[in-house]
C-alpha cells in the first residue's frame, strides 16, 4: 500500500541548534533500503513519521553518494517533531519516500557551484554539497555562503569548520547583526548583503538557494544583481504535505504540485509561479 | 412604502453618509424560495438589498469575518431577534463592540414581515421581555417531548443514527455566530481530544462538544441546523440546553448585553438536587 | 461460564478534598470496592466534560467526579464553576441517551474517609446492577470496521 | 436488440447478483438523508430522487478509511495493514453526473503511485447508471459538456420507460455486459418507449470560463475577493462533491494501540495548507475558494485533460449561504472581457 512507511531505527541523534536535531536513520529490512538505494537523488524529500502521531515532511539531508544511512534535520515545532526530537538510539521511527524531484547534479559537472543557505535551510543544500564535494573533481570551484539568525542556530557545526579546513572549498559564514558572539571571526550581515560582498562570478557557475521566503526574496534580486540568470539559480519550495505523492491535495503552488514537480525548483520556474500563492 | 424599500433607502442613506462602510443584507438567491448574503459597500448597492419573509438566515455570524471590524468603523447589519440574540451575545462575551453596529431590525409572523425600532445596539435592551417571550417553535418542542419519551436506550440510538450520518464538514460550526474560536477545540492537536475522523464515535465527540460549547451561548437561530448537508436536527439538542439553563439557572441568553455568560459564572444557591 | 461482571469506574477527584477524602479511607484502613480508578485533579473546575466522555468510550461502566463541599474550594469558587457546568453537561449526556447513573457526583471533604469509602460501595453496586455500559463502548469497536467497504 | 428490465424483476435480479456475491448498493433515504448503501430488494431503494445528498464516491473514497492499524510495546512496533475487503458490488442507480465524477478521479488516484484503496474498490464494482428524466434548479451537467445520458464511469446504463415500468438495459462495458447476462432471464425483449431526459439548461459557457483562468492575471483578481465574501469556509461543497478528493491522514488511538487513517479534507478549511510555522499560503476565504475553482476547471485539466466537474450541482443545492460553482462560473462568463 502506497501509504506504508518504512520502519526505521535511530542509530544517532545530534542536537545542532536549540530546537534542532538530526536523526541518522537505518534501514530496519533490507528490502527497503535497496529501494532507497535505487530511487534516491539529491534533492528528494521524505515523510518521516512516528506511529500514534502521524508524518511530517522534510529533506533527506544525506547526500546520494552516501545511501547507508538517512540522515535528517529538523526543527521542533508540531506534534510530530516534537516526538521525533525525543527519540532515542534504536528507537524505531518511520519513513515514506523519497518522493519529489532531484537537483540535477550530473548538468552541473565542469562549472562552479555557489550554494546559499539560511538558518534551518542548510540541511537541503548539504545534501548537495555533499553530493558534489564526494565527487570533488567534476566541478570546478565550490562557495557556500551559510548564514544563520544567531551563532547558535548554525547547524553541522563540525561540517561547517571541515568545510573551513579544506582548500578546495570557500566558505562564508554569517550570522544577522545582534546574533555575533564576542569571539565570532566570520561576518555579520543578512546573507543578501553578506554574498554581494563575495560577490562570486556568475559565469559558468550554478547557485543553489535554500531559505526562508523572506532571505530567497532578497537573496534572488542580489543574486539578479550579481549577473546569475534565474535559470542557472536552483531554489527548494516547500508546503504542508500528507501524502507525499501528489493525491491529498494541499501542496500546489499555483498548477504546481511541490511533491512531485517540486520540491527542487529553479529561480525562473519559481517567479513563473503565482506569487500569492507561495 | 413596504419595508424592503424603506430598508433599502435606509441602507443606501448610512452608506453614501458614510456612517456605516458596509451593510450586510440579503440578495436574490439563485432560487426564487433562496436568499443570500449580500454585501453593500454603495448606495447603489443597497438597490439590490431583498427583504421577505425568505430572509431566515442569521447574519451575524459574518460580523466576526476576521478583520472586518478591526478599523473601528461601522458596520449595518438586517438582523431578526434571533440575530439581535446572538450580537448580546457577542457583546457579552466581548468579542463586539456595540458602538460598530447599526442594526436593521425586522420580524416575520406567520409569513408578514415588520420592521422593529430601534437602530442601535442600546435601543434593543428596551426590548428583552419580548425576546424573553420568543418560545421555541411547536415542532422542536414536540420532537423534545418525543425524545425525552424515550428510554436512554432508544434515545442513544436515535442519536447514534443522526450523528453516524455526520460528515465533518463544520457547517454547523462555521454558519454559527457563537463559533468564533479562531482555533476550533477539534483542530488542537497536543493533544487531540476530539477524533478528527467522522467515523460515529468521532462525531458523537464532536457534537456533544460543540452542544456543551453554545450550552447558554445559542441564539437559537437554527444556523446550524439549516447548513448541516446531511440534516441533523441539531436544533434539538441545542434547544435543550437552552432549556436546561433557562430552567436551572434563570438564565436567558442573549437578554442583553451585560449579562454574564452562564457557565463563566455561578451563585452560591444553584440547585445540586444530584450531587451526592 | 463467563466471568460475574465487574464495572469498571473512574472518579475524577481534587487534590484538595476527595483526593484527600479517598487516602483517609485508606490509612483507616476502611474496605471498599477495588472498581475504582481515581484520577486526580487540582480542582473540580479543571475537570473537562471531555474527561467524562473518554473515560466512556475507554470502558468506563461509570464515572464519579468530586470535590470539595461549596464554600470549601481551595481556589475559591471553582467547584461552584463547576457545579454549573456538571448541570449543563448532565443534561446534555442524558438527553443524548448517556443515563444520568452512569454520572455521578458528590462532595466528599478530607474528614470524609466514611462517605467516600461507601458512595465507592454504592455506586458499584449500582453500576453492578446496571451492566456494562456497552452501548458507548461499542462505538469504540465498530471505528474499525465502519467505513471498511 | 433491445432489453428490458421491468420493475418487477429486479428484485429478482438483486438475489441473483447477492448470490453471486454481489453486494448490491443503491440510493436509499433514510434519517433524512440520502446516500449509497446497502439493499436487500428494491423496495429498499429510493430510485426517485433527482440526486442523494451523498454521491457515490463515498464508496470508492470512504470520509475515513482505516489504512494501518499499529501496537506499540517496548521494544517493538507491530503494524497491520488494513485493506479494503474482496466483495465485489453493484452500484445501482446512480445519476450520469455521480458516475462521471468516478472516472474523472481515476487518473488522480493513478497517477505515478496507484492508490490501491481506491483501485481496488475500482475494479470490484459494476456502475449502473439510470438517466435522469428529472431535474432542479441546481443541475449543470450540460454546462461542463456531460448530460442526463452521459456513460462517462458507467458500466451499464438504464433508461427509464415511458411507462414507468423498468428501464431498457443498454451495457457499454464488458463487466456491464457479464452482470446483466448473469440476469438475462430476468429479462425481457419487449418493445418499449424511454422517458424523455430531463432539460438541464446550460448556465455558465464553461469555455469562457476555462479562458479566463488561464488568464495569469486572473489570478490575483478583485473578482475572488468579491465571490467569497459570503463563503462561510465550511467543507460541505468538498464533501459532497462527487470529483472532490483531498484527503488527511491521521494517527488516532491511546499511546499503545491505534490506526493510521486517511480522512476527508477540503481545501476550504484554513488548516488545510496552514504550516507548523504559522504561515499559510491561502490564509483568506478568497484564496481558498479560488483555490477550489481553478483546482477544478484549469490545473486539474492541465495535468488529466479532463475538469474536475462532472455538474452535479451539489455544491449549491446544499450550501449555508447559496454559493457554488455554478454562480461563481456564471458570474465568470459575465465578467467584462
Amino acid at each position: 500500500m502506497i501509504y506504508n512507511p518504512f520502519p526505521m531505527r535511530v542509530v544517532s541523534k545530534r542536537q545542532e541548534a536549540p530546537g534542532v536535531n538530526t536523526l541518522k536513520l537505518e534501514f530496519v529490512r533490507e528490502e527497503d533500503h535497496e529501494f532507497f538505494r535505487q530511487n534516491f537523488k539529491t534533492g528528494m524529500f521524505g515523510l518521516y513519521g512516528i506511529y500514534g502521531e502521524g508524518e511530517s515532511t522534510f529533506c533527506v539531508a544525506s547526500p546520494e553518494t552516501r545511501k547507508e544511512y538517512i540522515e535528517c534535520t529538523f526543527r521542533q515545532s508540531g506534534r510530530v517533531t516534537g516526538t521525533l526530537a525525543n527519540v532515542d538510539a534504536g528507537d524505531i521511527v518511520t519513513f515514506r519516500g523519497p518522493y519529489g524531484n532531484r537537483f540535477p547534479i550530473e548538468e552541473f559537472e565542469g562549472k562552479n557551484l555557489l550554494f546559499i543557505a539560511g538558518g534551518i535551510a542548510l540541511p537541503p543544500t548539504r545534501s548537495v554539497i555533499w553530493s558534489c564535494l564526494d565527487q570533488r573533481e567534476k566541478y570546478r570551484e565550490v562557495t557556500i555562503v551559510y548564514g544563520a539568525r544567531t551563532v547558535a542556530d548554525l547547524v553541522y557545526k563540525n561540517e561547517l569548520d571541515d568545510w573551513k579546513k579544506r582548500d578546495d572549498v570557500r566558505l562564508v559564514l554569517t550570522v544577522d547583526p545582534g546574533g555575533e558572539t564576542p569571539d565570532w571571526q566570520d561576518h555579520v550581515g543578512f546573507v543578501p548583503t553578506i554574498l554581494e560582498q563575495a560577490a562570486p562570478s556568475p559565469d559558468n557557475t550554478i547557485a543553489v538557494l535554500c531559505g526562508p521566503p523572506i532571505m530567497i526574496k532578497f537573496t534572488l534580486a542580489a543574486l539578479q544583481r550579481l549577473g546569475f540568470s534565474p535559470e542557472n539559480v536552483y531554489t527548494t519550495l516547500e508546503n504542508r504535505m500528507k501524502c507525499g505523492v501528489g493525491k491529498c491535495g494541499r501542496c500546489n503552488v499555483g498548477s504546481v504540485y511541490i511533491c512531485k514537480e517540486g520540491p527542487v525548483f529553479t529561480a525562473a520556474e519559481v517567479q513563473a509561479m503565482p506569487q500569492a500563492d507561495l | 412604502m413596504g419595508i424592503q424599500e424603506q430598508y433599502r433607502s435606509e441602507a443606501a442613506s448610512l452608506l453614501s453618509s458614510g456612517e456605516v462602510k458596509l451593510v450586510i443584507g440579503f440578495g436574490a438567491g439563485s432560487t426564487a424560495d433562496r436568499r443570500r448574503p449580500l454585501f453593500a459597500r454603495t448606495g447603489e448597492e443597497a438597490n439590490r438589498f431583498v427583504l421577505d419573509a425568505s430572509c431566515i438566515a442569521n447574519l451575524s455570524t459574518y460580523l466576526l469575518t476576521e478583520g472586518l471590524l478591526s478599523d473601528g468603523k461601522k458596520v449595518g447589519i438586517f438582523l431578526k431577534p434571533d440575530g439581535i440574540r446572538s450580537i448580546n451575545i457577542l457583546i457579552a462575551e466581548a468579542q463586539l463592540k456595540p458602538d460598530q453596529v447599526v442594526i436593521l431590525g425586522y420580524a416575520i409572523e406567520n409569513g408578514q414581515l415588520t420592521a422593529l425600532e430601534g437602530r442601535s445596539v442600546a435601543d434593543f435592551n428596551g426590548v428583552n421581555e419580548k425576546i424573553r417571550s420568543l418560545a421555541l417553535p411547536p415542532a422542536v418542542q414536540q420532537d423534545i417531548e418525543r425524545l425525552e419519551a424515550m428510554s436512554p436506550v432508544e434515545r442513544f440510538q436515535f442519536w447514534q443514527d443522526q450523528f453516524s450520518k455526520c460528515i465533518k464538514c463544520y457547517a454547523c460550526r462555521q454558519a454559527c455566530p457563537m463559533c468564533y474560536c479562531r482555533r476550533c477545540i477539534v483542530d488542537v492537536n497536543q493533544p487531540q481530544w476530539v477524533n478528527t475522523s467522522s467515523h460515529t464515535l468521532g462525531n458523537f465527540e464532536w457534537n456533544i462538544v460543540r452542544a456543551f460549547h453554545l450550552a447558554g451561548r445559542c441564539a437559537a437561530c437554527g444556523a446550524c441546523d439549516r447548513a448541516c448537508p446531511v440534516n441533523i436536527p441539531l436544533r434539538l439538542i441545542n434547544a435543550r440546553m437552552g432549556r436546561e439553563v433557562r430552567e436551572a439557572f434563570d438564565y436567558f441568553a442573549g437578554e442583553s448585553t451585560d449579562q454574564k455568560p452562564v457557565l463563566a459564572s455561578f451563585s452560591k444557591d444553584d440547585p445540586e438536587t444530584f450531587i451526592l | 461460564m463467563s466471568e460475574p461482571f465487574e464495572p469498571k469506574i473512574v472518579a475524577f477527584v481534587c487534590t484538595y478534598c476527595t483526593y484527600a477524602g479517598a487516602d483517609l479511607a485508606g490509612t483507616s484502613r476502611l474496605k471498599y470496592a477495588t472498581n475504582v480508578r481515581i484520577v486526580r485533579l487540582p480542582c473540580t473546575g479543571r475537570i473537562s466534560p471531555l474527561f467524562i466522555l473518554k473515560a466512556l468510550q475507554k470502558g468506563a461502566d461509570a464515572v464519579l467526579v468530586s470535590g470539595c463541599h461549596p464554600g470549601d474550594c481551595h481556589f475559591t469558587a471553582g467547584n461552584y464553576h463547576a457545579r454549573r457546568r456538571w448541570t449543563v453537561f448532565r443534561a446534555l449526556l442524558s438527553f443524548t441517551g448517556i443515563p444520568e447513573e452512569r454520572i455521578r457526583f458528590s462532595w466528599i471533604s478530607a474528614a470524609e474517609g466514611a462517605k467516600f469509602a461507601e458512595l465507592i460501595n454504592s455506586i458499584t453496586e449500582d453500576t453492578r446492577k446496571l451492566g456494562p455500559f456497552t452501548q458507548y463502548q461499542e462505538l469504540q469497536t465498530i471505528i474499525e470496521t465502519q467505513s471498511t467497504y | 436488440m433491445t432489453r428490458i428490465l421491468l420493475k418487477n424483476k429486479l428484485d429478482d435480479c438483486i438475489v441473483t447478483w447477492r448470490n453471486a456475491g454481489y453486494s448490491v448498493l443503491a440510493p436509499v433515504k433514510r434519517n433524512e438523508m440520502g446516500s449509497f448503501s446497502e439493499v436487500q430488494k428494491a423496495s429498499d431503494m429510493s430510485l426517485d430522487l433527482i440526486l442523494p445528498e451523498r454521491t457515490i464516491k463515498d464508496r470508492f473514497f470512504p470520509q475515513t478509511e482505516p489504512m494501518i492499524r499499529y501496537k506499540i510495546s517496548k521494544q517493538q512496533i507491530d503494524t497491520e495493514t488494513m485493506t479494503p475487503p474482496d466483495t465485489k458490488s453493484v452500484c445501482f442507480g446512480v445519476r450520469p453526473c455521480d458516475a462521471a465524477g468516478l472516472e474523472i478521479d481515476d487518473p488522480l488516484f493513478g497517477w505515478d503511485y496507484k492508490d490501491q484503496y481506491w483501485f481496488k474498490r475500482r475494479n470490484n464494482s459494476v456502475i449502473v447508471t439510470i438517466t435522469c428524466t428529472a431535474s432542479d434548479d441546481f443541475c449543470m451537467c450540460t454546462s461542463v459538456k456531460l448530460s442526463p445520458e452521459s456513460t462517462k464511469g458507467s458500466d451499464v446504463m438504464l433508461r427509464p420507460l415511458s411507462n414507468g415500468n423498468g428501464w431498457q438495459v443498454e451495457t457499454i462495458t464488458e463487466r456491464g455486459k457479464a452482470l446483466f447476462d448473469s440476469v438475462s432471464v430476468h429479462l425481457s425483449d419487449e418493445k418499449a418507449e424511454t422517458a424523455a431526459l430531463a432539460q438541464v439548461p446550460v448556465r455558465f459557457n464553461v469555455e469562457q470560463v476555462m479562458e479566463w483562468l488561464a488568464n495569469p492575471t486572473s489570478f490575483e483578481s478583485q473578482f475572488w475577493k468579491d465571490i467569497a465574501l459570503r463563503c462561510i469556509g465550511c467543507g460541505s461543497c468538498t464533501f459532497l462533491c462527487p470529483t472532490c478528493h483531498c484527503f488527511d491522514i491521521q494517527d488516532e488511538g491511546d499511546t499503545y494501540n491505534g490506526i493510521r487513517r486517511k480522512n476527508w479534507d477540503s481545501c476550504s478549511f484554513a488548516n488545510f495548507t496552514m504550516h507548523t510555522s504559522g504561515h499559510n499560503p491561502r490564509n483568506t476565504q478568497s484564496t481558498r475558494w479560488r483555490q477550489r475553482i481553478m483546482h477544478k476547471f484549469n490545473y486539474y485539466r492541465g495535468k488529466f485533460g479532463v475538469n474536475s466537474c462532472s455538474g452535479c450541482g451539489r455544491c449549491t443545492r446544499q450550501c449555508p449561504v447559496d454559493m457554488g460553482i455554478t454562480e461563481t462560473l456564471q458570474a465568470i462568463s459575465n465578467l467584462p472581457r
